[in-house]
C-alpha cells in the first residue's frame, strides 16, 4: 500500500460552472483523503470495468493526478465476456451486460500491473461464484506491493444460491465478506448491488464482518428493447444501467448507507462533473468513483479532481475531506 | 495463396489520441449523406482505416445527458493545415449518414460550433506496394473508411480500384470525391440495385469480374454492411483472395476499457473492434455470430 | 365498470419517429384491450399523481380518446403534503415527495367523478398506513358505477412495521392485498414499489392473493443536492424519481414479473412515446401508464395512444392486444 | 383599510389554456437579461400576471430528455397579432434572466425555431378602478409580471407608479419597456444599490416613501425575490394598504396536477402557485414556510 503524497496541496482558482455565482476566490485546499486505510493524493478514483487496466488512459489523464483507480473485475482464470451486442444507450444512462471479461488474475499481476507509472494508486476488484474463490483472488493480489486494496464485487450470482447475487441477500453478503475478510490484512472493500430492499442493511452486514470501507453502487439492473426487431437490445436481455440516469438513486442510498455505518464510503453512480462528486461527499461519502463518464470524456477524472479542490476552496473548506457529510438537513 | 496463408494484421499507428473540441468548419449535405469537416486543436493526423469517437451534435453550452454516448465515425479525409485552420489546428472530414438520434443532432452542428472529438483511435489498414491490383468495395457508410486507403495505395504505385455500391446514386455518399481521385490513380466503379449509376445490381457482380481478371496475389478490402462484407469475404475466400473488412459494432468508448464493441473471432472468443480493429483480415470473424 | 366502446377500429396512417423505416401503410387495427376485467377503448391510462382527477386536462386532450386514466391517490380524509420543495430535475428524471397531499375521498366521490364526462374510464387509487384503511377506501369507491377499479398504491409505509412499506414486504404486502380483496369485488389493481430485490416475489404475492392486475412501477427511491446551498432539494430528504430515466428500470421489471404471472400487468415508468409505450407491452404488459410525460405535454397520452395503433398497423398487428409479450428473445 | 380586510382574490381568466409550439420571431438581450418573442398559433391571449410553461430550449428534432421539465414565465407583453404573425398566430414576449440550464438553452433558440408552450395559466391580477394609486413593485425576474398589469392599471384611470429596485442599472431588465410606458401614464421610479440609476438603495425606501404620500385605499403589488416582496408587504401591512404579491415556486406541470409548486397558507396547509397563484394576497401566504 504505497501512494506518492507529493503535491498535494494544490492552490487553487475557482472557476465556476454555468449555475454557480460569479465569485472567483483562491485558497489552498488539502486534497488529500485517507479511504477505508488507503491515503490517497485526491478523493477521486475511477470505477471497475470504465478504466480498463488503467494504461489505455495515459493519452488522456495524468494518472498521477487522481487519487487512484480499480481495475476491471478479475476472476481466476482469464474470462471471456457476452456475446454481441453488449452494449445501448437509454435516456441519460447507458446499459451494459460484458460480463466480466477479463485477462484474469495472473496477467493482471505480471503484465498489467508492471505497465503502470510508480505512484498510481492501483485497486484490485475480485468477482467469483463462491466465497472461495473471492478470498483465493484476494490472496493472490494483496500481497502485491503496487495494490492498494481489494474491492469486492458482490453483484455476482452465487451458484449455489439460484442466482440470486451476493449482494442481494444479507446472509449471502455476511458469509462473503467474513470469508475474504480472513484471506486478507489489506483494504476490503465491498461493491454493493442496489438491486436490494434496503442498503443500510448491506451496509451494515459488510461493517460487521470487517470490511474496511464500502463501494456503492454497481449498475441497476435494467433492460431495453428495440422496436424495429421487437428484441432486447442485449445479447443477455437484462443489463446494467449505469450514467447519470441513476446518481440520485445512487446518492439516496450512499446517505441511507453514511446513516447505518461507520466505515467510510466511495460514492459511484452517474457521476461526470465535481458537482456530482461534492453531492456524494456531502451525503457522506469520503471519497468517489468516476465510471461511465470517462467513456465520453476519458480525461474527465482529472478535471472531476480540480473542481472538487476549487469547490472546497470556494466554500471555505481547508480540507477537501471536511466535505464528507457536511450536508445540512435541518 | 492457399486459404492457410496468415492472417493480414492491421496496423497501429504511431501518435497517441488525443480528446479534444473540433470547430465545425462545414457541415454540408452530400446526396443522402453529410460531411462534416472540422479543425481539432493538435490533431496528430491518422491512417487509413482510423476512426473518432464524437459526441453528439455540437457541444452544448450547459451539460446534457441525453443522448448519452458519443458515436463512432471513421476518418473519410485526412486533411492537414488547411487555410481554415488556426495554430496547432488540422482539418478533418467526417462522411456520415442520418440514421438516428445522435446523427440528427450531429447534422445541425454549424459552422463555428463545436463537437467534441477522441481519436484517432483503431488500428488501421496496412498499406503494402505490389503488382496485383487492390480492389476496395463499399457500400452504406462503410465508404467513409475507404477514401484515405484508396489514396495510400495508389500512392503506392498499386493498382488500386474502388466498387461503390448502393440501392440508387444518391445512397453513393462521397461519390464526386471518390471520382475526383482518378487524378491520382484510381479507378472508380459503381453498382447500384435500380441501374441510376454503373452496373445494375449488387456490387459483388463487378468485384467477381475484378477478381477473375486479376489473380492470386489481390487484395479486396470491404467496408459497408455485415452480409455485403460476408459476400465478398467468401468471395475473396473462394479464389484464395486476402480479404480485410472493418467493423462497425455500436460502442461506448472507442478506446478498449468498456468492452462493449466484442466481435465473435473465429477460432472462438471475442476481439475488440475499437482496439485490435476495426480493421480484421476477414477469416478473424466469426460471421454469423455478428448481430 | 363502464367504458364506451364506439369507434374503436381505428384506421390508421402510420407516421413515423426519426429512427424507424419510411414505410408508410394504412390498416385497421383493433386498439381495444382488456385489463384486469376492465375493457378499455385502447391501452393507454394516465398514472395516479401524473393526471389529478382529469378534469385538469380537458382543455388539452380529448379525454374519451385514451384508454382512461388512474386518479390521484385518496386517503379517508383529505390530506396535504410535505411542506416545499417537493420537486427537483434530475438527468432526464424528476424528483418529487407530494406525500398524498389529496381532496379525500368523499369530495372525490361528491366533486370530482361528477364533472368527468360520461365515458372516462376512472380507476381509483388507494393510500393508507393499514390494511383496514386501504379496504375501507375500497368498499367506499368500488359500488360506485363510474369507478371502473381501484389500484393500491402499496409504497406507503406501513405504521407497524418501522417504516418498511407495503410493497417491500412480501408478507406485508400479502395481507394487504388479501384483506383489500375481501372488501370489493370490482377490479383490484396493485401498485408494485420498485425499491426491491426480487419484484417478481411481489408480483406473484399479488396473484396469489386475489389481485386482477398489478401496475409497476411506481417512483424509485432517490435524493437530490443543491451544491451551493449544501442541503437536499426536497424538504423531505428522500423522494421518487421519475420520467424516461427509470424507463429502463421500470421494463426490465416488467419482463419478469411478466416471467413470473399470469395476470395482466399494467407498465408504469419513463413512459413519453409510442415507441416506449411498446416496449412496455412487448415485454408483457397488457397497458400501460403515462405518468410525469403529462407534464411535459398534457396533451402526449391521446398522442401515444395513436401511435401505438400505427405501431401496431405497421407491423402487421391486427390488435394492438398481440403485442403483449411479443418480444422475441430466441 | 384594516388587517381585518377582505383578503383580494386572483382573477381567472376566462379563456382555456392551449398546448402549442411557439415560433421564435426574435431573442435579444435586454441588459442582464433576454426578451423572447414568441408567435403561438391560437394563442388565446391572457391577463396580467398569467403565465407559460416554456420548453428549455428550442424543440428539439430528435427528443432529448435533458433537461426533463418545462420552466414557468411570466408572459411579459402580450403583443396580440403583430405583422409578423401568420394566420391564428398571436404574438407575445418573455422577459428572463438566464439562472441555470433550461435559461441558458432558452438563450439559444433562434428565430425560427419552435419552442413548447403550454399556457395561459395561473389565475392574474385584478385590476379595479380606484382614486388612490397603484404602487408596483419589482425586483429581479418579477419585473416581467408587471408590464401587463401596469398598462392594464394606468388604463383604467388609475395612477400607476412602477417602482424597480436592483443591485445595479444593468440588472433592470426591461427598463426601456417600462420607461416608453410614461405615453400611457405609468411612472416609473427606480432604486439601485449602487446607485448608478435612480435612488442608491433599496427599493424599499422609495415604497416608503410613496405609501406615506398616497394614504389608505392604495394598493401595493410586489413581485420579485422573497425576501423583497415579505418586505414591501410587511410595510403595506403596517399602513394598512392591500399588498398583491406574485410567487415563482418551481414547477413541473404549471396546471394544478403535479401538486409541486406548493405554498404555505397563513391559515395552514398549502396553496397551489400555479393554480389558485401566482398571483396571492400576501397575508395568505406563511412567508416563514417558503424555501
Ligand atoms: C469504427 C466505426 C466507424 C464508423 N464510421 C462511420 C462513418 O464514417 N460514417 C457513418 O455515417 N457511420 C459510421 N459508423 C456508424 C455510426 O457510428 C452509426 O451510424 C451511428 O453511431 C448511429 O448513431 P445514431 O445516434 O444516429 O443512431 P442510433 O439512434 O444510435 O441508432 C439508429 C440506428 O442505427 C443503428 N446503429 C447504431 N449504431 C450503429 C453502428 N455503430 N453501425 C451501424 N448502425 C448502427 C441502430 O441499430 C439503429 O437502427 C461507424 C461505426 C463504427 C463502429
Ligand atoms: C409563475 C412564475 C413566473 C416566472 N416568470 C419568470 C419570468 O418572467 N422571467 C424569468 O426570468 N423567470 C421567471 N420565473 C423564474 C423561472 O421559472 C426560473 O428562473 C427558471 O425556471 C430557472 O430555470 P433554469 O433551468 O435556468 O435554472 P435551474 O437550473 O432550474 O436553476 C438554477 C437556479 O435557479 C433557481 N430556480 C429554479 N427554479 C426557479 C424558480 N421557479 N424561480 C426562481 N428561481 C428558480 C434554482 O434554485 C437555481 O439556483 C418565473 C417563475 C414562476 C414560478
Ligand atoms: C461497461 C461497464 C462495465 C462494468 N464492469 C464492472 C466490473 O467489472 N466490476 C464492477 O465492480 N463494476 C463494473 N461496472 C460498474 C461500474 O463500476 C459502476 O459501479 C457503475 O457503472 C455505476 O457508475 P457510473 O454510473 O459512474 O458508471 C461496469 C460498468 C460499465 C458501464
Ligand atoms: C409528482 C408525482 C406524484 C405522484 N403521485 C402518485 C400517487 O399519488 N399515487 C401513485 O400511485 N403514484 C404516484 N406517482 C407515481 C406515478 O404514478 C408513476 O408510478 C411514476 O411516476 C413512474 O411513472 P413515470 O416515470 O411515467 O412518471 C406520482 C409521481 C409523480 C411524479
Ligand atoms: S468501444 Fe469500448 S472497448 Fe471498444
Ligand atoms: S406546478 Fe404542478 S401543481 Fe403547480
Amino acid at each position: 500500500m504505497s501512494s506518492d503524497q507529493d503535491g498535494v496541496l494544490r492552490t487553487s482558482v475557482a472557476t465556476n460552472g454555468t449555475n454557480a455565482s460569479t465569485t472567483k476566490c483562491t485558497a489552498t485546499v488539502d486534497e488529500r483523503v485517507e479511504f477505508a486505510g488507503i491515503p490517497l493524493r485526491n478523493a477521486v478514483l475511477t470505477a471497475s470495468g470504465t478504466f480498463g487496466y488503467g494504461t489505455e488512459f495515459a493519452p488522456f489523464l495524468d494518472l498521477e493526478k487522481i487519487g487512484g483507480f480499480v481495475a476491471k473485475s478479475l476472476t481466476l482464470e482469464p474470462r471471456f465476456g457476452n456475446p454481441p451486442p453488449r452494449i445501448g444507450e437509454t435516456p441519460s444512462g447507458m446499459l451494459n451486460a460484458i460480463s466480466i471479461e477479463n485477462v484474469g488474475v495472473r496477467a493482471f499481476l505480471e503484465e498489467k500491473l508492471p505497465a503502470l507509472p510508480e505512484g498510481v494508486v492501483v485497486i484490485a476488484s475480485a468477482f467469483g461464484t463462491a466465497p472461495e474463490i473471492y478470498a483465493e483472488l484476494a490472496s493472490q493480489v494483496s500481497g502485491h506491493p503496487r495494490i492498494s486494496g481489494i474491492e469486492i464485487n458482490a453483484s455476482c450470482p452465487h451458484v449455489k444460491s439460484g442466482g440470486i447475487e451476493f449482494g442481494q441477500d444479507p446472509k449471502l453478503l455476511a458469509e462473503l465478506v467474513a470469508t475474504v475478510r480472513k484471506a486478507t490484512t489489506g483494504s476490503l472493500l465491498v461493491k454493493l448491488s442496489p438491486n436490494v430492499t434496503r442498503i443500510a442493511d448491506m451496509a451494515k452486514v459488510c461493517e460487521a464482518e470487517g470490511a474496511d470501507g464500502i463501494s456503492m453502487i454497481n449498475a441497476v439492473q435494467a433492460m431495453e428493447v428495440d422496436v424495429e426487431t421487437r428484441r432486447p437490445i442485449l445479447s443477455n436481455i437484462l443489463g446494467g444501467l449505469s450514467g447519470p440516469a441513476i446518481r440520485p438513486i445512487a446518492l439516496r442510498m450512499v446517505w441511507q448507507a453514511a446513516q447505518a455505518v461507520k466505515i467510510p464510503i466511495c460514492g459511484v453512480g452517474g457521476i461526470s462533473s465535481a458537482e456530482d462528486a461534492v453531492k456524494f461527499m456531502l451525503c457522506g461519502a469520503s471519497a468517489i468513483q468516476v465510471g461511465t463518464a470517462n467513456y465520453l470524456d476519458p480525461g474527465v477524472a482529472g478535471r472531476i479532481a480540480e473542481g472538487l479542490a476549487n469547490y472546497a476552496a470556494r466554500h471555505g473548506f481547508a480540507r477537501v475531506a471536511d466535505l464528507t457529510g457536511a450536508l445540512e438537513t435541518g | 495463396m492457399s486459404a492457410a496463408a496468415p492472417m493480414i494484421s492491421s496496423i497501429r499507428s504511431e501518435s497517441l489520441p488525443i480528446r479534444g473540441q473540433g470547430r465545425v468548419l462545414s457541415n454540408v449535405v452530400d446526396r443522402n449523406g453529410r460531411k462534416l469537416r472540422l479543425a481539432v486543436p493538435d490533431w496528430p493526423g491518422s491512417i487509413p482505416g482510423q476512426f473518432v469517437m464524437v459526441g453528439t451534435g455540437a457541444t452544448a453550452s450547459v451539460p446534457r445527458h441525453d443522448p448519452l454516448l458519443p458515436r463512432p465515425m471513421a476518418v473519410y479525409r485526412d486533411l492537414g493545415a488547411t487555410p481554415e485552420c488556426r495554430d496547432s489546428e488540422r482539418a478533418f472530414e467526417l462522411l456520415y449518414r442520418v440514421v438516428g438520434r445522435g446523427t440528427t443532432l450531429l447534422s445541425e452542428a454549424q459552422p463555428g460550433e463545436s463537437v467534441s472529438i477522441v481519436g484517432p483511435l483503431g488500428e488501421g489498414f496496412p498499406v503494402e506496394e505490389s503488382d496485383a491490383p487492390a480492389l476496395l468495395v463499399g457500400g452504406g457508410t462503410g465508404i467513409a473508411s475507404l477514401y484515405e486507403l484508396a489514396r495510400a495505395l495508389a500512392a503506392t504505385g498499386r493498382s488500386t480500384r474502388v466498387l461503390l455500391g448502393a440501392r440508387a446514386e444518391a445512397d453513393l455518399i462521397g461519390f464526386d470525391d471518390f471520382a475526383a481521385l482518378a487524378s491520382e490513380g484510381v479507378e472508380l466503379i459503381c453498382a447500384t440495385e435500380d441501374g441510376s449509376v454503373g452496373v445494375e445490381g449488387r456490387i459483388t457482380l463487378p468485384l467477381e469480374a475484378a477478381l477473375t481478371e486479376s489473380g492470386p496475389g489481390a487484395l479486396v478490402v470491404a467496408v459497408g454492411p455485415t452480409p455485403m462484407m460476408r459476400a465478398c469475404a467468401d468471395m475473396a475466400g473462394a479464389k484464395g483472395v486476402d480479404c480485410l473488412v472493418s467493423l462497425e459494432n455500436p460502442m461506448a468508448c472507442g478506446f478498449g476499457v468498456c468492452l462493449g464493441c466484442a466481435a465473435p473471432r473465429a477460432e472462438g472468443g471475442f476481439s475488440l473492434v475499437c482496439k485490435a480493429g476495426p480493421v480484421f483480415d476477414a477469416r478473424e470473424i466469426a460471421w454469423e455470430g455478428l448481430p
